[in-house]
């Protein structure tokens, strides 16, 4: 009976070996941004720290999103130093008008309809609350895709348990509907989806 | 061939006769090939899609939800024989117990199995679980069959385990005599979830408030059909039972059950179609009189739509329903075994009926001024999808029958002797 | 020490028990699942603003005003321009789906010379080549464009510049037989009209410029037991119009001209009209024999027709005898201020050069060796050489006065996307500029200073003059702006007719998809004959 | 925000049954052209036009032009009770019926329960020409095969309405901002579309007319499209239908 038990329970740590360590390492793949950026420098170069000032509404009321190229133009039409993302950038993008093809960690798949608007002008929600502090990173990070549903990673979040993770962190459903309830605010199904 | 047969030979009951080896492998070859062929359309089905079904917007549910309805009514006989032995104690109806597990297992397992095909997204059939909306009848359908299937497995378990091989494993024999003890309380849950299920397969329809034919008004959230779909059920279920038993002692020309027990199924059949049609007599006079009509609709149009005129309704409610009631109530053709098979033949053929007129040709008939009465046949891999669960049916139930003791009594003297 | 059989079972079991408290299926469940809701085979539309543009639909020669919104480039979605001058805001349903059509399977993507890829050099060699040894002539869609004006000098130089008139223009034929004005400088005075008599015109149903009759029905006819316009169908068969119109005269088939005969005796007879012109020798009961019809339907139609004036009698197939009794009627054909040009004389040309603005059934004289102009393969063509023209919304296009209107307009649509590589239009392919052509076009415009600009949305019209130059107009054009002519330019036909015509045969039915001259439908069209039964599959859809 | 009850009324006397809302409502909500095999049963057409006659034969017969799209049913709503996993809900705050594709699981039982047969569902996975994908309009996921949809009253356009309403600083979203495809569509100016819950809003007004009225009115589900009609035949295709098949011809 012990030889039994000792295997069963060999049988139960390998399995919670693999489905805690290996499994999201199979899961999720690691993917490079096409070029470097720096929040940090250029919030202190361009002297703002107001997310908006680059990641703009527009007056249809929709997110402008990631700035185009043309935005960098204006700085990086030459390039500024000698670093190697710096002349990627140059050549690559700026100069022939192409749009930098940027991972974006909080993508929501094309059902969901998140309105920015809404959110930051209406509740007067900060932009950290859900995206956390990127202004004041220093580099990207890797972005990291889920093989089977094409998600990035922010959306279920760094925990693969989902127990103990930080207020901003997860950008399911589940999470929309936890800061709703909070709130006391209701949105149908197609006021999320589209 | 041989070595073979004496391995097959180790695995079959002490005691008791099977056919031979050969036979056997030959009597399961055609269903395997009708299993082969359902299995194929159903993957037709998951890889490209339910346009290879001939339903429609206008014709959404087709053969398979009115097969569906019909098996599990067919298949209440399980739940219904282990209320009647465990809870009722009715003793002698412990030698069709095992058979009756078996053939429920097999009618649920296989409409669950259809479910997943007839659902366009079965990788996402879970959300009922997950984000249930209880005031669906099919939630709570979904739910029960669930619960129910794991519990015909656990009752399925502990007779696949006193199989003469399985037996000599001590844990397995443990094991199965503590799932006995627990076989009890199953069957309880069991009639619960039943009851509930095999009521809300019936509100299924009446709750359709969009289609005025199956409408029905009912007490507090459910409608008469849930009611009646539970008592059709178990009238239905001892003479599935009943038909079963004979034709598996009439293919292998053995006795399996004394004569006694055929009788009180029919008895217990004829009982419940008896109070079965009685409801359903009330239940329609109030649909004609009261409900169709609140809702707008003159109810004797539904029936000047041919075919399905009101020959249907008189059908389902006299011959497939009067009838075999009287003929399984009345003590001189209730003890003659070909009135009795004769009987038990319309109350199941009278369910199948009730299934389709409620699911068929509730959908036929218009509901707009301007609709047309529409028409729908299935396709052919609707067709062979459904003759897999048959063939997986048969499969299952030669299988259980030849190296499980479906019959424990089979052994005692007197059995030996063909039944014909 | 060997495993034994129950070791390999518990370690099983421990590793089932186990996985269950892991991440790893309940992930699995959650990820496939969302997997079905992002299928990668199924297409997603691209982020990003909408932006709406001013254009016009070129499906047809009525250039109704249209409203597209861009999203990343590509065209999303169209609706009608409100207040447009010609379309008053109303599109037809092919409009709706028009977007899509340049991504059509039976798109043309290069020249194709008897179902053989061929290159634009070897067609062009082959025109001058054929050119050389005789005339060639020239066939427009859409004269009073500026690219007709290049299509015109080249067939002017050794052959004939011929246009082939849409369903309206058809029906026109006889005034301008009667008049010598070219059809397609005339026009019907819908708008003044209290009766209209409709000789199988589908007017709710594809003739003429959708937002002109529908719109002037709808205010002034529609669900009204007395309206203020009468639409008097007479047609046999149910059609859209005859179930919409006031009256449906279900007439026996070919009977039109007896009918309109009778009509025009009993007119004359009862002296409901001024008794002018010539009066036909048909007896009211020779009429209501071959229309099927009680001789008192015809005396009491007559009656009705007259009660209410003006009335204005339309056949669809150019009937004389309509335009004869519509002639007794009062008329109600005016000839719009713009110079168009004659028909020519017909020749056997050595050539045909077609332009993409005409109907995929135009049958050129046979034994020419044809040169066909065409965005889309319509199949089953007799040309020689197929030439990938322009799509939709690919090239800047012109529109000329809609056929059949009261008054002369001119407007510019924008290119909105680019043409695939290797297409190119007729007038640059017989070595015309079109961009230059379109000024020019402009300039003439500009110089008569005739009529008003409606800019994009407006209710009234700003004058011509108060634009500094040409280019200026142009530039005004292409950011939705129409011209239209002062309605006083228009002027009333005058028909010389000396005796009751003798009833020509024809044919034409007419309808919805008829209007349009492409020889393909927009894909969504399905919606409207494939996947409903509101339209029998038209025979041209060819999807 | 206040509580709306989007509906419509739509004037049968002034459809021509040209069918320009049934397209302009499959481009604006990234309906793919019916498949090959695709028929008026297997179709999508979230709005799709119905020829009906007046029964009659010979020059007494007339046909009318029934628009039909979810009727977008305020109580008893048939396909919300019956969905198993909350696909399918009424909006509170608009009364939009509202249908969650992404949600559904293809169980069809939402269509059997609709007596309005305004539900569909995709019998095939949605396939454009190559390159016509582009032209999706953005706003409006697209669907795949083995889900139902049905109209959202143009959801998406709320969406933008209140997205530029935001922009704003506004809560409410300016009427003129939101109109659904068919109603922008229609040539005839046939549909009226508005916040029935306004009493004084056009839309209600016409809807509380004498000769307007809603298809199977009688089952209790209260829909808020609302028809009307001058003509008594019209109208009695409110209730249904009385006569056997064969003796209905339709056009």
């Amino acid at each position: 009976m012990p030889r039994t038990l000792l295997a069963f329970a060999i049988g139960f740590g390998a399995a919670l070996a693999a489905g805690w360590g290996a499994f999201p390492r199979v899961l999720y793949q690691k993917k490079v941004q096409p070029i470097e950026f720096r929040h940090k420098t250029h919030a202190a170069k361009s002297g703002t720290s107001a997310c908006g000032d680059c990641h703009a509404l527009r007056d249809d009321g929709g997110f402008g999103g990631i700035p185009a190229t043309a935005s960098c133009a204006g700085c990086h039409g030459e390039p500024m130093g000698a670093t190697k993302a710096e002349a990627a950038l140059v050549n690559d993008y700026v100069k022939p008008h192409r749009e930098t093809p940027w991972l974006v960690y909080a993508r929501q798949p094309a059902n969901v309809r998140f309105s920015h608007a809404i959110h930051t002008r209406l509740a007067g929600l900060k932009c950290a609350e859900c995206h956390g502090a990127q202004g004041e990173t220093d580099a990207v990070k890797p972005y990291e895709v889920n093989r089977i549903s094409g998600y990035s990673r922010d959306i279920w979040g760094r925990s693969m348990s989902r127990l103990r993770r930080a207020p901003h962190e997860g950008m399911k459903m589940t999470d929309c509907e936890d800061c709703h309830r909070k709130r006391g605010v209701e949105a149908g199904c197609l006021g999320c989806h589209q | 061939m041989a070595s073979y047969a004496v391995a097959d030979r180790r695995w079959i009951e002490r005691g008791v006769e099977r056919t031979s080896t050969l036979r056997f492998a030959l009597w399961l070859v055609p269903w395997a090939l009708l299993l082969a062929l359902g299995v194929y359309a159903a993957g037709l089905c998951l890889r490209f899609g339910l346009n290879q079904t001939n339903m429609d917007n206008r014709f959404p549910f087709g053969l398979w939800i009115f097969l569906d309805l019909s098996i599990i009514a067919l298949g209440a006989g399980a739940f219904f024989t282990g209320f009647l032995v465990y809870i009722l104690k009715f003793k002698e109806l412990k030698a069709v117990l095992n058979t009756a597990v078996v053939v429920g297992f097999i009618c649920y397992s296989g409409a669950v199995g259809i479910l997943m095909i007839d659902v366009g997204q079965p990788l996402r059939a879970w959300f009922t679980f997950w984000h249930p909306n209880t005031h669906s009848m099919l939630t709570e359908v979904t739910f029960c069959i669930t619960c129910y299937l794991v519990v015909l497995l656990f009752e399925y378990i502990p007779v696949l385990l006193r199989n003469r091989q399985l037996r000599r494993v001590p844990s397995f024999l443990i094991f199965e005599h503590r799932l006995h003890l627990l076989v009890p309380v199953l069957a309880a849950v069991g009639t619960l979830l039943s009851f509930f299920h095999q009521g809300s397969l019936g509100g299924l329809y009446g709750v359709l408030r969009g289609r005025p034919f199956a409408f029905r008004e009912g007490i507090a959230i459910w409608p008469s059909t849930f009611f009646l779909f539970i008592l059709s059920a178990i009238a239905a279920g001892p003479s599935f039972l009943l038909l079963i038993t004979s034709l598996v002692e009439k293919v292998t020309g053995r006795k399996l059950v004394e004569f006694s027990v055929l009788c009180r199924l029919g008895r217990i059949s004829g009982l419940l179609t008896a109070v079965y049609v009685a409801a359903k007599a009330v239940d329609t006079l109030a649909w004609l009189n009261r409900t169709s009509p609140s809702l707008g609709f003159a109810p004797w149009e539904f029936y000047s739509y041919k075919p399905f005129g009101t020959w249907l309704m008189l059908a389902e409610i006299v011959l497939f329903g009067l009838v075999p009631a009287v003929l399984l109530l009345h003590p001189k053709t209730a003890s003659r075994r070909g009135w009795l098979i004769s009987a038990a033949l319309l109350v199941c053929g009278g369910i199948l009926l009730n299934r389709f007129i409620l699911t068929v040709q509730t959908l036929a008939l218009p509901t707009l001024a301007f609709d047309e009465f529409v028409s729908y046949l299935p396709s052919w891999q609707e067709v062979a999808s459904f003759g897999a669960v048959v063939a997986y049916g048969v499969i299952v139930y030669s299988l259980s029958y030849r190296y499980l003791p479906l019959f424990p009594q089979e052994k005692r003297e007197g059995y030996r002797v063909s039944g014909r | 020490m060997k495993p034994s059989r129950r070791n390999l079972l518990a370690l099983g079991g421990g590793a089932m028990a186990g996985v269950v408290f892991t991440p790893l299926p309940w992930k699995l469940l959650d990820d496939t699942a969302i997997w079905t809701q992002n299928w990668p085979w199924i297409p997603q539309p691209a982020r990003g603003p909408v932006e709406v543009k001013a254009a016009a639909c070129s499906l047809c020669p009525h250039g109704c005003g249209l409203q597209v919104r861009m999203a990343a480039g590509f065209p999303v979605g169209v609706s009608g321009a409100p207040a447009h001058p010609v379309s008053g805001g109303a599109l037809c349903p092919l409009a709706f789906g028009a977007h899509q059509l340049n991504w059509h399977p039976r798109r043309l993507h290069e020249v194709r010379r008897r179902g053989r890829a061929a290159s634009w050099d070897a067609a062009s060699m082959a025109l001058r080549a054929a050119a050389a040894e005789g005339p060639v002539a020239v066939i427009d869609g859409r004269p009073g464009r500026g690219a007709s004006a290049i299509l015109r000098d080249f067939a002017g130089k050794s052959g004939a510049y011929i246009t082939a008139p849409g369903p309206e223009e058809r029906s026109l034929a006889p005034y301008a037989a009667w008049s010598g004005v070219p059809a397609s400088a005339l026009g019907y005075d819908l708008e003044s009209a209290r009766t209209i008599i409709s000789f199988g015109a589908p007017l709710l149903d594809g003739w003429g410029t959708p937002g002109r009759f529908t719109r002037l029905w709808s205010t002034h006819a529609a669900g009204l037991g007395d309206p203020e316009l009468r639409l008097i169908q007479i047609e046999p068969g149910l059609s859209h119009t005859a179930t919409l119109a006031w009256r449906w005269v279900p007439a026996r088939p070919g009977s039109d001209a007896a009918l309109a005969a009778g009509l025009a005796r009993v007119l004359v007879e009862e002296r409901l009209v001024p008794a002018k012109g010539p009066v036909p020798a048909t007896s009211v009961a020779d009429a209501a024999g071959a229309a099927g019809l009680p001789a008192d339907a015809i005396v009491e139609l007559a009656r009705m027709i007259a009660q209410r004036a003006p009335a204005l009698a339309i056949s669809v197939d150019g009937e004389p005898a309509v335009a004869a009794l519509n002639l007794l009627l009062g008329g109600g054909i005016v000839q719009r201020r713009e110079t168009a040009a004659p028909q020519a004389a017909a020749i056997a040309p050595r050539a045909v050069v077609i332009d993409a603005t005409v109907p995929w059934e135009y049958e050129p004289a046979s034994g020419a060796e044809v040169f066909r102009f065409a965005a889309w393969d319509g199949g089953g063509s007799k040309a020689d050489w197929l030439l990938p023209a322009p799509g939709f919304l690919e090239e800047i296009t012109e529109h000329p006065s809609a056929p059949g209107s009261a008054v002369a307009s001119y407007a510019l649509s924008p290119a909105l996307m680019d043409a695939p590589a290797d297409v190119r239009g007729a007038a640059a392919f017989v070595g015309g500029t079109p961009a230059d052509a379109v000024l020019a076009r402009c300039q003439e415009i500009f110089r008569a200073r005739n009529g008003g600009l409606y800019r994009r949305g407006a209710k009234d019209a700003v004058p011509l003059a108060s634009l500094e130059s040409a280019a200026r107009l142009q530039d005004e054009l292409l950011a939705g702006a129409v011209w239209v002519d002062d309605p006083a330019g228009s002027r009333k036909v005058r028909c010389e007719l000396k005796e009751w015509p003798a009833a020509a045969a024809g044919t034409h039915r007419g309808g919805w998809a008829d209007a349009w001259s492409a020889p393909v439908l927009p894909p969504l069209a399905t919606k409207l004959y494939q996947e409903s039964n509101l339209r029998e599959v038209p025979a041209r859809s060819r999807i | 925000m206040k509580k709306r009850r989007y509906g419509m009324v739509i004037d049968l006397d002034r459809c021509t049954g040209c069918g320009a809302c049934s397209v302009a409502c499959a481009a604006e909500n990234n309906v793919p052209p019916a498949a090959p095999r695709a028929t008026e049963r297997t179709g999508i057409t979230p709005l799709r036009v119905q020829p009906v006659s007046n029964g009659a034969s010979g020059p007494a017969r007339r046909e009318v032009f029934i628009p039909l799209m979810c009727m977008q049913c305020g109580e008893h709503t048939p396909c919300v009770s019956v969905c198993p996993q909350q696909a399918v809900e009424v909006d509170s705050a608009t009364g939009i019926v509202t249908q969650m594709p992404q949600r559904c699981l293809g169980c069809r039982y939402c269509m059997t329960a609709c007596p309005y047969h305004a539900r569909y569902f995709n019998w095939w996975d949605p396939e454009w020409p190559a390159g016509m994908e582009k032209t999706l309009n953005p706003g409006v996921a697209t669907r795949m095969r083995g889900v139902v949809e049905k109209c959202n009253l143009c959801h998406s356009r709320l969406h933008a309405a209140e997205d530029k309403a935001a922009a704003a600083n506004q809560r409410e979203v300016n009427p003129a901002d939101y109109v659904p495809a068919c109603v922008e569509a229609c040539p005839t100016g046939a549909i009226l579309f508005g916040d029935l819950a306004d009493e004084t809003s056009a839309v209600a007004r016409a809807a509380r007319a004498p000769q307007a009225f809603r298809l199977l009115e009688k089952l209790g589900t209260e829909p808020k499209v609302y028809y009307r009609s001058n003509r008594p035949w019209v109208r009695a295709l409110a209730e249904p239908r009385t006569v056997p098949a064969k003796e209905v011809q339709r056009g």
